[in-house]
């Protein structure tokens, strides 16, 4: 019994990223005893730019380490790094929201770091316990952010969450257990090596494990009919938090998706198939659910479900094709949705926010913020030249590529039917209005300079896309999904 | 001692899932709502282990350590987001928060 | 001059009037956006005369990953770029030329409205994106200028949304209903533009339109059904776009703009795209023969809905609309019968003599004081001369009246008509003598007989800077058919040598005498139809035209769809029309809208926390009992 | 065998009363019943260092907690107020029995990979030694991760249940900072 432990390769570099992160995390929970608020955001947002400059050494690397659960691929850096980007808008947007969003103590930063080190870990994973812990990690500092504000709407809001997502996680770790008895592992790798061949055993049990994680995962990112605490939440719980939410968790949550089923069960059958199913029930109920709000935030949650479904579009094509479409669009969808709600958090007065009504008139008030949020819709909307279209465009051709034309036509149809609820507060915007100004008067710089990172971005990236793309379009990155 | 098939052990814990997953429906205070959940929880733990034995290897139940300790970290934030409601409301029941819908 | 500063120019502009709009006070916004596109207009010219016959194609900047060929066949980035080559060049000339008549028209015909630099800005844009998709030399990129001049006719058509002057709030929503509907039907055209550029890139891997046309090989080896899939979901985007039949009944809603945007956008410009459409990709279609009969036809029974369907108008405008409809219907006969040089020089004269006719109703729309009821007009020709000269003019080219342009145009048509598809050729010389009648009849109702309208009213004709623009088109309308004199008649082809460098041109092998018939008989029927409407008009019987009801309904096809569509969907429609009221402020109507299928969505929504797990494990027990049932069934 | 029937017996009936009991200190020993059977269930799978853990753990700490929460809310009244969603009870049951029936079926399709004596052999009684040795090898980098999981529940819970003090910021209006909505 007294063999040595023989300890797996640990190496540290492709864990920095991670590592600082945490350290932020970490130095935002201690230093929040002595230091104020906004300087503990300020520390937050440096280590969340040195993590990204952590990233961009490691690019090419194709670093592994402890035996594979941690991968610093290039799909991991890139999907970090646009994690990075929407945490990073985040903590803009609460440096000078929180205090009125009574969010302004340390530990409010502090489970938001948390919650980015959790989903880096998602995206650097390279087992599914590894990404578990991971989706756990970001999943319980998302409860806690959405329950933290004092006030009914958010802890309705954080307890819907919360106790949704126990119960998702419960289905997703059932998933697992299925998995791992067909499967005999839990590593990419493995998993992807066992169903490559045709004499799987236990295909039924796999097929449902399978199925069962696609559910939780269904969850997470909100697909029909396992969407339904998105309206909720991100209408309930501070917009900085909604903002947070709608973005990083959901990139973080679809680059386990990724993961796991274009690279690990890229072979097993029949989750393509369901998937197709809850992709055109979650176009039909975001887009649907999305024309009746009159809340503007609400409006937001519905549109974020519908873009669930236009991002899982790419799930279903070939990874070569897939993978980086559905990078390009996550990074688009970042950018946009921060950009817009961005700019809901610099005007609303109240929590409540915004209805359709509040912003009738918003240009002859805030000219520059209305047309910011004009040029965030027109790319929710995918209309070009803004980036949003072409994160629409290659989601749809990838799907369309792998065959499923049908589907495709159902998504271009529902992203017409969009065009009505995102033309809607942009032409209200527009239309003369002589009430005073009801938006909140003080001073938001770093909330504007969320909203201009926002709407730069769209732009550039729309009439030049390759800017992204480019980096990400390399087949060869998207082969070792799985690892090796 | 004859060694108990790994299917009736599966059976079990699916059944227990499903018992789980009617007592999330059923129940009306969040904790209990919470209670039926540990159940799930412990249904997948249950064929983790039961699936380790049938491949013979650790990995397994050494996943099983890190769900419990899993479950351990939801209990107590899901704990302590019941107690912060109730402060407020003086109510568990699940169904009073409806105000956020449509 | 390099091709970018084309669509640069108005954007230019457009960025300037939108951002400083307060910079500009008076009628300044509108001098500034007609000379950004008079100077565009400079630019057309000077790359007209610098044409060689290798066409112009450069390049801007890497666009789209991964979508075009390489070298060697690899996949390489696309580019923006944009391509010169014949059929471009006429068409910038064309939207650059009356668009700048038109912009400077706005300038006198807007000078009240308040929110005179706003148009001119949308104005700009609209040119802006015209000349983005006429440029473009890649499918994607023609895109986006084929939805920016979809969004430009959306802020356009609504653009007096609120009410307008002498408008009621009703007209405002009425706008913004047309608007929406407008952006609705090209939203389904666009499906299929989208469709088919999946597909071109699915079987030729690029979507660069020069690389695909020098494809012969490739082309040539493609199976059919393929080609022709292709072709039709382009025609399915041509069709939403240029309203043709059945996405058309947007077209004539959209009059509900004001009248230059009438004029430039739904008569000469941005309707017409769909023809230019089919005949860029004539490559396509040339090996499509099925695809382009469908293209026929589509045109064909439109033109002949357009024409029924105008007999009967009693709004000034609408008369003109569903004519607009109709012609474009020629044009398509046109490219499906692959006589592309034909569609694009009816194109050219139906912008200049329907852009003069749009203008001159604007003339007599704004002397009434916003009056659009034909039948409230009557002798005007007393009080406005020269708008009278100029619409007289505009009806008898339309009409095909020989030496008038739309003679020549529509001659062409109708030959090569006769030449390939005898039942089609019967339905354009019947729609051509429908054109004549309704066309007479406008011509009777505003402006010959007695006035019979308010009184107190005293028209007269516009100002120079309303009526130098109706001149120059008119001049243009006269001699624009001299462009293309056919050579039985002497002439030498002109335009169709020209195009024939970058599009091919079909001959027709049809004796001279025949030909001679053919315009004969055409000329003969445009006599009789203005003949007939002469005749009524002294019978007095014009005011209520043939076919009566069923005409002004426009053939009930609107009712149709209501009727068709509406029932499997009635409660969307009746959802989107709340939502439509929406912008106009009836927000709260929405609340009491209970029973659309989006209220299924907000009811689902109950906000029990129990009733959204209840979703969830259901759907995942479902999900789960499927496949343990086919797993029992051996399935797996 | 018999001792799997009995257990799983056991396990079921405690889970019956988890989710059925209006007690809910009542439902609560049900649950602890349930995973006193499971661990047992797990003593039988020879994963012995596991039903330990589970005992003492799980069945231990984790439950004390639930039962401590129940007393401090005083949340073992049964709910009085009438459903508003009495339609969930069947559709839950049709739901349950949907999943439990599907999962039976795919048990019964459950084919060992290797026989089963030999890869019980290969577990070594699931003891500490053994199982430490995964966790420290190849569970390396999920056991340094679940410390911030830990460390997670840990800051959360503290915030939550004692909410810090909002600090003013020097820009803040005092009004500004108003909630709609708040009841006092």
């Amino acid at each position: 019994m007294n063999t040595p432990l023989i300890l797996p390769d640990v190496a540290l570099a492709p864990l920095l990223p991670i590592a600082i992160t945490l350290l932020g995390a970490i130095a935002a929970t201690l230093l929040g005893f002595f230091l104020p608020r906004r300087a503990i955001t300020l520390i937050s947002m440096v280590s969340l730019v040195l993590s990204g400059v952590s990233m961009v050494t490691l690019w090419n690397g194709g670093l592994t380490s402890f035996g594979g659960s941690l991968q610093a691929d290039n799909v991991a850096l890139s999907i970090g790094l646009i994690i990075l980007l929407g945490s990073l808008m985040t903590l803009l947007v609460t440096y000078d929201s929180a205090a009125r969003a009574k969010l302004a103590f340390p530990e409010f930063d502090a489970m938001l770091m948390y919650a980015v080190t959790g989903t880096l870990l998602i995206a650097f994973s390279g087992d599914l316990v590894t990404m578990l812990i991971g989706l756990e990690v970001m999943s319980l500092s998302g409860y806690v952010i959405a329950t933290l504000q004092d006030s009914r709407r958010a802890e309705e809001a954080g307890m819907k969450y919360f106790l949704l997502g126990a119960v998702g996680s419960a289905i997703l770790i059932y998933g697992i257990a299925l998995v791992y008895g067909a499967t005999g592992t839990l590593s990419y790798v493995g998993i992807r090596d066992a169903t490559a061949g045709l004499q799987v055993q236990n295909v039924g049990l796999l097929v449902v494990g399978a199925l069962l994680l696609l559910c939780g995962f269904g969850f997470k990112v909100a697909l029909a009919p396992f969407h339904q605490w998105t309206p909720d939440v991100y209408g309930g719980a501070p917009t900085s938090v909604g903002l947070f939410l709608s973005t990083v968790v959901k990139v973080a949550a679809f680059a386990g998706m990724l993961r796991v089923f274009g690279g690990a069960m890229q072979n097993v059958p029949a989750w393509a198939g369901v998937l197709q199913v809850l992709i055109v029930a979650t176009i039909v109920v975001g887009n649907l659910g999305a024309l009746f709000q009159t809340n503007f935030k609400r409006l937001m949650a519905y549109s974020a479900v519908a873009h669930t479904g236009f991002l899982a579009l790419a799930l279903l094509g070939n990874p070569a094709t897939g993978g980086p479409a559905l990078t390009y669009y996550l990074l688009v969808y970042t950018l946009m949705t921060a950009g817009t709600l961005a700019v809901v958090s610099a005007l609303q007065r109240t929590e409540a926010a915004f209805t359709l009504d509040d912003m009738r008139g918003l240009f002859y008030r805030h000219p520059a913020y209305a047309v910011a949020l004009a040029v965030c819709l027109g790319s929710l909307a995918g209309l070009p030249p803004f980036a949003g279209f072409m994160g629409k465009y290659l989601a749809f051709q990838a799907a369309f590529q792998a065959g499923y034309v049908g589907l495709t036509i159902i998504a271009a149809m529902g992203s017409v039917a969009a065009l009505i609820y995102y033309l809607r507060p942009a032409m209200l915007m527009f239309m003369p209005d002589r009430t005073p100004a009801r938006e909140y008067p003080g001073e938001r710089t770093p909330t504007t300079a969320a909203v201009v990172i926002g709407v730069v971005g769209v732009t550039v990236l729309g009439i030049l896309p390759n800017l992204a793309y480019g980096l990400v379009a390399n087949p060869a990155i998207w082969t070792v999904l799985a690892g090796r | 001692m004859e060694s108990v098939p790994t299917s009736y052990y599966i059976a079990l814990s699916g059944i227990l899932f499903a018992l789980g997953m009617i007592g999330v429906l059923t129940r009306r205070t969040a904790i209990m709502v919470f209670l039926s959940v540990e159940l799930m929880l412990n249904a997948a733990n249950l064929s983790l282990v039961a699936f380790a034995r049938a491949w013979g290897d650790l990995v397994g139940q050494t996943a099983v350590f890190i769900v419990m300790t899993l479950a351990a970290a939801e209990v107590a934030i899901g704990l302590a987001i019941i107690v912060a409601i109730f402060r407020k409301r003086e109510t568990t029941n699940v169904d009073d928060l409806a105000s956020l819908k449509g | 001059m390099a091709l970018y500063w084309l669509p640069l120019l108005p954007l230019i502009g457009f960025l300037l009037l939108i951002v400083g709009g307060r910079w500009f006070s008076g009628t300044s916004g509108g001098w500034l956006g007609s000379g950004f596109i008079g100077a565009a207009f400079v630019v057309a010219l000077v790359r007209f005369f610098g044409l060689s016959d290798v066409p112009a194609h450069e390049t801007l900047w890497t666009w789209l990953p991964n979508m075009a060929l390489g070298t060697g066949g690899v996949s390489a980035n696309l580019n923006v770029g944009f391509y010169l080559d014949q059929l471009s060049s006429v068409m910038t000339l064309v939207i650059t030329g009356v668009g700048f008549l038109i912009h400077v028209y706005s300038i006198s015909y807007m000078r009240e409205d308040a929110r005179f630099t706003r148009f001119f800005a949308l104005l700009n844009f609209f040119v802006a994106m015209m000349l983005i998709l006429v440029l473009a030399d890649s499918y994607p990129l023609m895109f986006v200028g084929w939805e920016g001049v979809g969004m430009a006719s959306y802020l356009l058509i609504g653009f007096w949304f609120a009410g307008h002057k002498d408008h009621n709030a009703a007209d405002g929503v009425n706008n913004s209903n047309a608007a929406r509907k407008a952006f609705i039907m090209n939203r389904i055209g666009d499906l299929g533009f989208m469709l088919g550029m999946f597909l071109i890139y699915k079987v030729f891997g690029t979507l660069v339109i020069p690389e695909l046309a020098g494809q012969e090989g490739t082309l040539a080896v493609t199976s059919r059904p393929l080609i022709e899939l292709i072709c039709l979901f382009l025609l399915v985007g041509a069709v939403g776009k240029s309203g043709q039949l059945p996405l058309t009944t947007w077209l004539p809603d959209a009059m509900a703009g004001p009248t230059p945007v009438s004029a430039l956008i739904h008569a000469a410009t941005m309707v017409t795209a769909g023809v230019y459409l089919i005949a860029r990709s004539n490559f396509f279609y040339d090996l499509a023969p099925g695809a382009s009969m469908w293209v026929a036809w589509a045109g064909g029974l439109t033109a002949l809905y357009g024409a029924l369907s105008a007999l009967n108008q009693t709004d000034i405008k609408k008369i003109l609309a569903y004519s607009t409809v109709s012609q474009l219907g020629y044009m398509f006969l046109a490219v499906g019968l692959h006589s592309y040089t034909a569609a694009i020089f009816h194109l050219v004269t139906h912008a200049f003599f329907k852009a003069l006719l749009f203008l001159a109703a604007g003339a007599v729309i704004h002397a009434l004081h916003e009056e659009q009821d034909v039948r409230k007009m009557g002798g005007l020709a007393k009080s406005m001369p020269f708008t009278h000269i100029v619409s007289l003019i505009g009806v008898l080219a339309i009409s095909g009246i020989p030496i008038f342009a739309g003679f020549f145009s529509k001659d062409g048509i109708l030959a090569s008509a006769f030449a390939q598809n005898i039942p089609l050729y019967l339905i354009g010389l019947f729609v051509a003598f429908l054109t004549a009648f309704y066309m007479g009849r406008w011509y009777f109702l505003v402006w010959r007989g007695e006035y019979r309208g308010d009184t107190k009213l005293h028209p007269h004709d516009g100002d120079a800077v309303l009526s130098a623009p109706l001149g120059i088109l008119a001049a243009l309308a006269t001699v624009g058919g001299f462009l293309n004199v056919p050579s039985f008649l002497g002439g030498g082809h002109v335009l169709d040598n020209f195009l024939g460098r970058a599009i091919p041109v079909h001959e027709h092998e049809i004796l001279a005498s025949t030909e001679w018939l053919a315009t004969l008989i055409a000329v003969a029927v445009a006599l009789a139809g203005l003949g007939w409407a002469f005749y009524e008009h002294r019978r007095r019987a014009l005011q209520v035209g043939p076919l009566g009801q069923f005409s002004f309904q426009a053939l009930y096809l609107d009712r149709l769809y209501t009727a068709v569509v509406g029932n499997g969907s009635k409660v969307i429609s009746r959802g989107l029309d709340t939502v439509d009221n929406g912008v106009d402020g009836a927000m709260n109507g929405i609340v009491s809208n209970v029973g659309a299928p989006g209220w299924l969505v907000t009811i689902w929504q109950s906000g029990f926390v129990r009733a959204y797990a209840l979703s969830m494990l259901l759907g995942t027990a479902l999900i789960v009992g499927y496949w343990a049932l086919k797993a029992i069934g051996g399935g797996l | 065998m018999i001792t799997f029937l009995v257990l799983s017996l056991l396990t079921l009936v405690g889970g019956i009363i988890t989710i059925s009991v209006r007690n809910a200190v009542h439902a609560s020993l049900g649950l602890v019943g349930t995973l006193l059977m499971v661990a047992g269930l797990y003593a039988t799978l020879n994963a012995s260092f596991l039903a330990a853990t589970q005992v003492i753990v799980y069945a231990g700490a984790v439950m004390v907690l639930f039962l401590f929460v129940i007393m401090l809310l005083d949340a073992n009244r049964p709910v009085e107020d009438a459903n508003p969603l009495p339609f969930i009870a069947p559709l839950a049951g049709v739901g349950g029995a949907i999943l439990a029936g599907a999962f039976a079926i795919l048990a019964f399709t459950y084919k060992d990979p290797r026989p089963l004596a030999e890869s019980t052999a290969a577990l070594a009684n699931g003891a500490p030694g053994p199982v430490g040795e995964t966790l420290l090898t190849r569970f390396l980098l999920p056991f340094e991760a679940v410390s911030i999981l830990l460390l997670v529940a840990v800051v959360g819970s503290v915030a939550l249940v004692q909410r810090p003090a909002v600090q003013a910021d020097p820009q803040t209006q005092p009004g500004a900072a108003r909630l709609e909505g708040e009841v006092a």
